[in-house]
């Protein structure tokens, strides 16, 4: 029974367009919750920059208000740990997803952002038996996601180890920062058969790859819609393949359902796992028919998922 | 020789130059105890750099600075303030964000120590007192809030202050530029008094009756040498100027009284007290001691006609600054650029500037105005102080506004200049340009067809004619006051 | 009226009102926030802006401009969860140095007359890099007796009042009472007479900077105080912040016009802005204009008791 | 030999040079083969900074404190708004280019509203607007991207005779800056404004005229660099403009261009664009990692500015 408990969610960031599907899920899902009488409340906020110290103000303000939950994207996994254990001490349920925090009293949804680098090495190797050398795009330098993701691909590059790195760019996962770091680097690289990517910049890469002369590499795309159309695109004209992997902005509804389940007085263990969303060349058509123009390949998750990920983490 | 010796400076075949630019070239200047040097000349003559070697801001390419009979060859600044120099800049030079307070404390270097606030405004309280008595300026006030002439007063104070180091050597570079009769009179009693005990003073100023009257001794300096010395009883008003090399026309006192109260009406302005109002070809002077509305009106007059948002093809009015480092010159601008600002409107088409036109007009106000430059694309800063105040003069005048409002623009103009100036003006007053001058000297405001004095921020009074005299214009000014 | 405001009081309480009606309005709205511990969650995170916003000032007291606040208050982030922790002398050494290396800007500055804004541009890349290669993901943890002194909790009024207070008293007197205070702001009113008194103005300028550099150092420690953690993009906001709250405060980009009270009262608004934002609901597409909107009416605020101001003083 | 040290004297010589050599550094690594490719990519991407570059040095031009931070804003909202509006159809780019306008001239005109009616300065005033323009460019379309018309999307990314057609466009906008601050009184005009307000309004100059037209010509130019990016990178994102905050300014002052407002020039933003594009592709053709990156970039802004600055007094 959570018909009088409130819930907020805590996102840090608004700026790009996986951060805009992850909203307007929480805002489709919660708003029938809502409606039903599932909770009293589900009020979303936004900072304005992308930064911790915003954020943590804005948890003690959700302390001030009196939430019973907060449900935490978090701007970096340690530097909110001061306002966390603080909404913790009040005795807020807080679940952090996507960008988790380590504070212990805190639940975490997590992606196993390493796997996530490494299995695109590893699909890389099925294709191209051969190796090669390929061409690194990371996100934004010093955040957790990034550095997570560079590991997992370092590790599958030494799995791997007929693949070479020849060379690495900062892409801030954004589509024109890509595209111009690539430009910018590629006129100097060798041949590179593969392209390794965080999300967020497959579409520019290969763009910038397309304004060369150069043929085009696997470039593995981040599930937003852009790039699954070009893929689209590439496959009918002459059987391009690739892979696509990201984390669902609809995760941000499971961590909803977890943190109602968690004030219904269930027991849920601190650290959960979410899968994240794989496309390949076979299902490419449909998830691309599912998802909006512009938008990000997304999966909503319901309270039964939620019971469902609860009970196997068990 | 003996002079050197007792001299408490004593600057020796002084050499400078900047660029292409002699300042100095070859200065012989000793200051003995106990004597007011009054030092002229043309703007541009050398005076203000003269006086930058002497208190140890520049060192003479050649030639050698001596006090007390010892050559100081490693001499700077901290070297002249513990000998006592101090300096009244021709600029104004306190630090407008602090109080009268804190500037002593920046002046007095070894003021410091716990309680210097206490000590510092006692010294600035006495020396405000001695030389300004009844000057009623508060030292906890913060300069930028007080007026132009209580910052000269404010500066003269700290220069005759005592922390430690006594003043031996005063140089004031045109102190009394802003200060009106009373307050000019005031000081230079003080200089009297402070001669009188011992203390040298080195006075520079265009207002050749202050020289006259104050000084000992007077150098006259043309180009940058020292051209003639003698004692003051020697020189009359007529060889200071004759020394100087400006051909006088003794011309105070020329004004012909010209009736104008049938020109049409060009402008007209209810400001505090009698409403203001100037006709056509009509010269009005806004007199009455310093600070008290001149400058508002003027502003008020100019913000009232000029436009803000739209270029104006035919403005009304033209604008001569007194303050010409706050609201004159731009200071990364060549002299011809700092001349045309004010009239491109006329130097164009289509919005497009014609350098052409514009050099060729450049070239016709150096010749009318005799701006001392060899290359008006020198920077607007190479120039003298005075040169500057020519520059901003031609601007105005080489508009085609109607009405040219002045804002005591004549200080630090020399007296040559200033002849020629007062013709210019008269001449274009005849061809139906009105000037609304404020200025702080009367022989300039004898000058006006007609007088509005200020008090206290409000028209008093209002005198035409041959009522525009001394006494009249002193009488309203203090009118009331003294009752 | 005989009584007659200082130039500096004016300053001071045009800040000072807004910040008192701000604080009504979030009190109406949330009346939780009138409490010890309410007090403290408004403004604990306000302390470390706070002193970077003292820092700031001491860089525009001197005409300067500081555009590298924020990542330096991000590197002093990363040292002290790193190395003071477990090596302290080590880190009060990388301390000591980063303070040393702020003096040299303002020396190298001065003396080569050079845009402070891109020097410090520069400067934020550097110091940025550095925190980059300090602690490439956020991590590290906050030594304890940094935790200890930004969570105490003094009798009568919370740490962030407390910690308000005293920042404000120390450079208050540091700036506006001290001799070497009077001298930096001499420098931005008018350098060439301060220079012409005789003073060095290449060590009044290297002090300026050395002492922003220390409040910087104070502000990072404070920042990870309350964050328990760092990572190496943790105050990239202080820069603007800082300029913004030394200007709520009355300060001025030129001129050596400052006020160390007010900057501390701004920095203490700006963050009481972000909490009455959140407590008015927004709707997320709206809320980061919403910011902007509060930022332009506190300022309206300001011009109009500074409009008030000016009409009791003609009287 | 004095004809030969004669440039030197020239504020914008400096930038130039630090492009020249970090530019000769990268194609060295591949021995040459890169030259092309490097030298057409880095044009491309130097031109988006000239254009916003350019607007931001109109308005540092005018003085101490003039800075307009929206520009990362507009560039987002326009990108935005007129790829909606177009929504792929050439028929439609004529609209959509005139609301890029129209968006600019909005933007200016609030900036400039703010400055004049709260009197507060301009870093303030143009970062509150900036979070509202923000606001709208989520509103809009909560960040989808919508792909441009293939007409501009084929234009933006192709060449004319070896020159990339954004570069074209971005050197046609310095001309006619160039031609604005050197030849016009508008030119005139915002220099006297920058090296001292009160003596501008004395001389008779309509300053509020004169810094409104330049606001408004900055967030205009800001407008039609978020537009062709949003052409060129195939779609607007909600971020894309954030780059380009430190970028606008950085080549600004890397440029020449007197921090303290009166003095600018034109041919330095374009060695600065280049520099800064160049930087960071060096460094990463070197595979140097984000940290040492990030500090060699600081280092070799810093002295491009020791190496260039201490040109004249006054000018901090
Ligand atoms: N910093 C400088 N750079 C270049 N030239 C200068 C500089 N300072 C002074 N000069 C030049 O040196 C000469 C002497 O100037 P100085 O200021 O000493 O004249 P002055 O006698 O004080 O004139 P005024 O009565 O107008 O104040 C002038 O020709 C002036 O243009
Ligand atoms: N005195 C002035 N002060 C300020 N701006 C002016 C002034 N005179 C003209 N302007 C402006 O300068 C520009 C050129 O105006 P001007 O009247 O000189 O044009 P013009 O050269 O006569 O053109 P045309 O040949 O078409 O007549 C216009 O924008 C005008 O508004
Ligand atoms: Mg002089
Ligand atoms: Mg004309």
């Amino acid at each position: 029974e959570t018909s009088a408990k409130k819930i907020a969610l805590s996102n840090n960031y608004a700026g790009n367009s996986w951060r805009q599907a992850m909203l307007t899920s929480w805002g489709k899902v919660t708003g029938e919750a809502v409606k039903t009488g599932v909770v009293a409340a589900a009020d979303a906020f936004t900072t304005a920059e992308n930064q911790a110290t915003e954020q943590a103000a804005q948890i003690q303000n959700m302390i001030l208000q009196g939430y019973d939950a907060i449900v935490l994207n978090a701007a970096s996994p340690t530097a909110l740990n001061g306002a966390v254990k603080e909404a913790c001490d009040a005795g807020i349920t807080v679940v952090s997803f996507d960008g988790i925090v380590t504070e212990p009293c805190a639940w975490r949804i997590a992606v196993d952002f390493k796997e996530m680098g490494r299995s695109q090495v590893e699909y890389l190797s099925k294709k191209l038996p051969d190796g090669g050398n390929l061409l690194e795009i990371r996100g934004l330098a010093g955040v957790f996601v990034d550095d997570e993701i560079s590991a997992g691909i370092h590790e599958g590059v030494k799995q791997f180890p007929q693949f070479k790195i020849v060379g690495s760019v900062h892409g801030d996962w954004a589509q024109d920062v890509a595209q111009k770091a690539v430009a910018g680097i590629l006129p100097s690289l060798p041949d590179i058969v593969g392209v390794v990517t965080q999300g967020g910049d497959g579409y520019g890469a290969a763009q910038a790859i397309a304004a060369t002369d150069r043929k085009m590499p696997i470039i593995v795309m981040g599930n937003r819609e852009d790039e699954l159309k070009w893929w689209k695109q590439q496959k009918d004209a002459k059987g391009y393949e690739t892979m696509s992997v990201s984390i669902a902005p609809g995760v941000s509804t499971l961590a909803f359902w977890v943190a109602q389940q968690i004030l219904d007085g269930k027991e849920v263990k601190k650290d959960l796992v979410v899968p994240f969303l794989r496309i390949d060349q076979d299902n490419l058509e449909t998830n691309l028919a599912n998802t909006q123009a512009g938008g990000v390949a997304n999966v909503e998750y319901t309270q039964e998922d939620a019971v469902k990920v609860i009970e196997s983490a068990k | 020789m003996n002079d050197v010796l007792k001299a408490v400076i004593a600057v020796d075949g002084a050499k400078i130059s900047f660029g292409a630019v002699r300042a100095l070239d070859g200065v012989t200047l000793h200051v003995m105890p106990g004597e007011c040097v009054g030092l002229v000349g043309h703007n541009g003559a050398g005076k203000s750099t003269i006086v930058s070697v002497i208190n140890g801001g520049l060192t003479p390419h050649e030639g050698s600075v001596a006090s007390d009979g010892e050559r100081l060859e490693r001499y700077g600044i901290n070297v002249a303030r513990a000998r006592g120099v101090r300096c009244v800049f021709q600029e104004l030079s306190l630090c407008p964000n602090l109080s009268i307070v804190e500037n002593a404390r920046i002046m007095h270097r070894d003021l410091g120590g716990f309680g210097w606030r206490k000590r510092a405004a006692q010294i600035i309280g006495k020396s405000l007192d001695t030389v300004f008595p009844g000057h009623g300026i508060d030292s906890t006030r913060t300069v930028g809030d007080l007026s132009i002439a209580e910052r000269q007063m404010v500066e003269i104070a700290m220069a005759f202050s005592d922390a430690g180091v006594p003043p031996r050597l005063v140089i004031l570079d045109e102190p009394t530029s802003s200060l009106d009769a009373s307050l000019a009179r005031q000081m230079l009693d003080h200089v009297r008094r402070f001669v009188g005990a011992g203390g040298s003073v080195i006075f520079i100023s265009h207002i050749l009756h202050e020289i006259l009257e104050t000084s000992d001794r007077i150098v006259v300096m043309k180009d940058g040498r020292v051209v003639a010395e003698r004692p003051a009883h020697d020189f009359d008003h007529h060889g200071v100027v004759e020394a100087m090399g400006t051909v006088a026309k003794d011309e105070t006192g020329q004004r012909s009284a010209r009736e104008q109260s049938t020109a049409p009406l060009v402008l007209s302005h209810q400001a505090a007290g009698l409403s203001f109002m100037a006709r056509k070809g009509e010269i009005i002077g806004l007199a009455g001691l310093a600070g008290h509305g001149q400058t508002e009106l003027l502003l008020a007059l100019h913000a009232s006609q000029a436009g803000n948002w739209l270029p104006e093809r035919d403005p009304l009015v033209t604008f001569v600054a007194g303050d010409r480092r706050l609201n004159g010159v731009f200071e990364l601008w060549s002299i011809l650029r700092n001349f045309s600002i004010a009239s491109l409107g006329d130097l164009s088409r289509r919005g497009l500037i014609l350098p052409g036109k514009e050099a060729t007009k450049g070239a016709d106000w150096k010749r009318r105005i005799e701006i001392r430059t060899p290359d008006m694309d020198n920077r607007i800063l190479s120039l003298s102080g005075g040169n500057q105040q020519k520059v901003l003069f031609a601007r105005a005048l080489a508009t085609r506004a109607p009405i040219v409002l002045m804002d005591d623009p004549m200080r630090g103009v020399d007296i040559g200049t200033k002849q020629e100036v007062y013709a210019i003006i008269r001449e274009e007053a005849a061809h139906g340009r009105t000037f609304i001058w404020y200025s702080t000297e009367m022989d300039e405001v004898s000058l006006c067809d007609r007088v509005y004095v200020f008090r206290e921020g409000r028209i008093a009074a209002e005198l035409a004619g041959d009522a525009v005299n001394e006494t009249n214009i002193i009488a309203a000014s203090f009118e009331g006051v003294a009752a | 009226m005989t009584f007659r405001l200082s130039s500096d009081a004016m300053r001071l309480a045009i800040p000072a009102l807004s910040l008192t009606l701000l604080l009504a309005a979030v009190f109406w709205l949330q009346p939780r926030a009138m409490s010890y511990v309410g007090l403290n969650l408004l403004f604990n995170l306000a302390v470390p802006i706070a002193l970077a916003t003292i820092a700031q000032m001491l860089v525009m007291a001197v005409n300067d401009l500081d555009l590298s606040m924020g990542t330096f208050v991000s590197f002093i982030a990363c040292v002290t969860a790193t190395f003071l922790r477990d090596a302290p002398v080590t880190g009060v050494l990388i301390l000591a140095g980063a303070i040393v290396t702020y003096a040299a800007l303002g020396i190298v500055i001065h003396l080569r007359n050079l845009p402070s804004i891109v020097v410090t541009l520069g400067m934020s890349f550097v110091w940025g890099g550095l925190a980059v290669l300090l602690l490439p993901s956020p991590g590290g943890q906050a030594p304890d007796w940094v935790r200890w002194l930004m969570t105490v909790r003094p009798p009568l009024a919370p740490m962030a009042i407390v910690a308000s207070i005293v920042i404000a008293a120390v450079a208050h007197l540091v700036i506006m009472r001290s001799s070497l205070g009077v001298l930096i702001r001499g420098i931005g009113g008018n350098q060439r007479s301060v220079e012409r008194a005789g003073w060095s103005i290449v060590r009044a300028r290297a002090t300026a900077y050395g002492l922003a550099g220390f409040f910087a150092v104070l502000a990072g420690i404070a920042l990870v105080g309350l964050t328990t953690a760092a990572d190496a993009n943790i105050a990239l906001r202080y820069t603007l912040l800082s300029i913004a709250g030394v200007i709520l405060g009355g300060g001025e980009f030129i001129g050596g016009r400052v006020s160390p009270i007010g900057a501390v009262i701004g920095a203490l608004t700006l963050t009481l802005a972000g909490s009455f934002l959140s407590f008015l609901r927004i709707s997320p597409d709206w809320q980061i204009g919403a910011q902007g909107a509060i930022l332009i009416i506190v300022l309206a605020l300001r011009l109009m008791l500074n409009r008030l101001e000016k009409r009791e003083k003609r009287r | 030999m004095i004809l030969l040290l004669r440039p030197f004297s020239k504020p914008w010589i400096w930038s130039w040079l630090a492009a020249f050599i970090v530019w000769f550094l990268t194609i060295m690594v591949t021995l040459g083969a890169s030259t092309l490719g490097l030298s057409q990519a880095a044009l491309t991407f130097a031109a988006f900074s000239v254009i916003v570059g350019i607007g931001q040095m109109f308005v540092i031009t005018l003085g101490p404190g003039n800075i307009d931070l929206s520009v990362p804003a507009t560039m987002t909202l326009a990108g935005t708004v007129a790829l909606k509006l177009m929504n792929v159809e050439n028929g439609m780019i004529l609209p959509g280019f005139l609301v890029v306008i129209l968006i600019g001239l909005v933007v200016g005109l609030c900036n400039y509203a703010l400055i004049k009616a709260l009197r507060i300065p301009p870093i303030i005033a143009t970062l509150s607007i900036s979070f509202i323009v923000q606001s709208a460019a989520i509103w809009t379309n909560r960040g989808l991207r919508i792909k441009p018309p293939s007409m501009l999307a084929e234009f933006t990314t192709s060449n004319t005779l070896g020159a990339p057609n954004v570069a074209i466009v971005a050197f046609l906008i310095s001309i006619l800056a160039w031609f604005l601050l050197e030849k016009t009184i508008y030119g005139r005009w915002i220099s006297a404004i920058g090296q001292s307000m009160p003596a501008a309004r004395m001389a008779g100059i309509p300053v509020d005229g004169t810094r409104f037209v330049t606001y408004l010509f900055c967030a205009v130019l800001a407008s039609v660099a978020g537009f062709l990016l949003a052409c060129f990178s195939g779609g607007a994102a909600l971020n894309m403009g954030s780059e380009y905050l430190l970028m606008s300014i950085a080549v600004v002052v890397i440029g020449g261009t007197a921090v303290a407002g009166g003095d600018s020039n034109v041919p330095g933003i374009w060695g600065a664009s280049l520099f800064m594009f160049l930087v960071v592709s060096m460094l990463n053709t070197y595979g140097l990692g984000a940290g040492i990156r990030l500090i060699m970039t600081g280092l070799i802004i810093i002295s491009v500015i020791m190496l260039a600055g201490g040109r004249r007094p006054g000018m901090r």
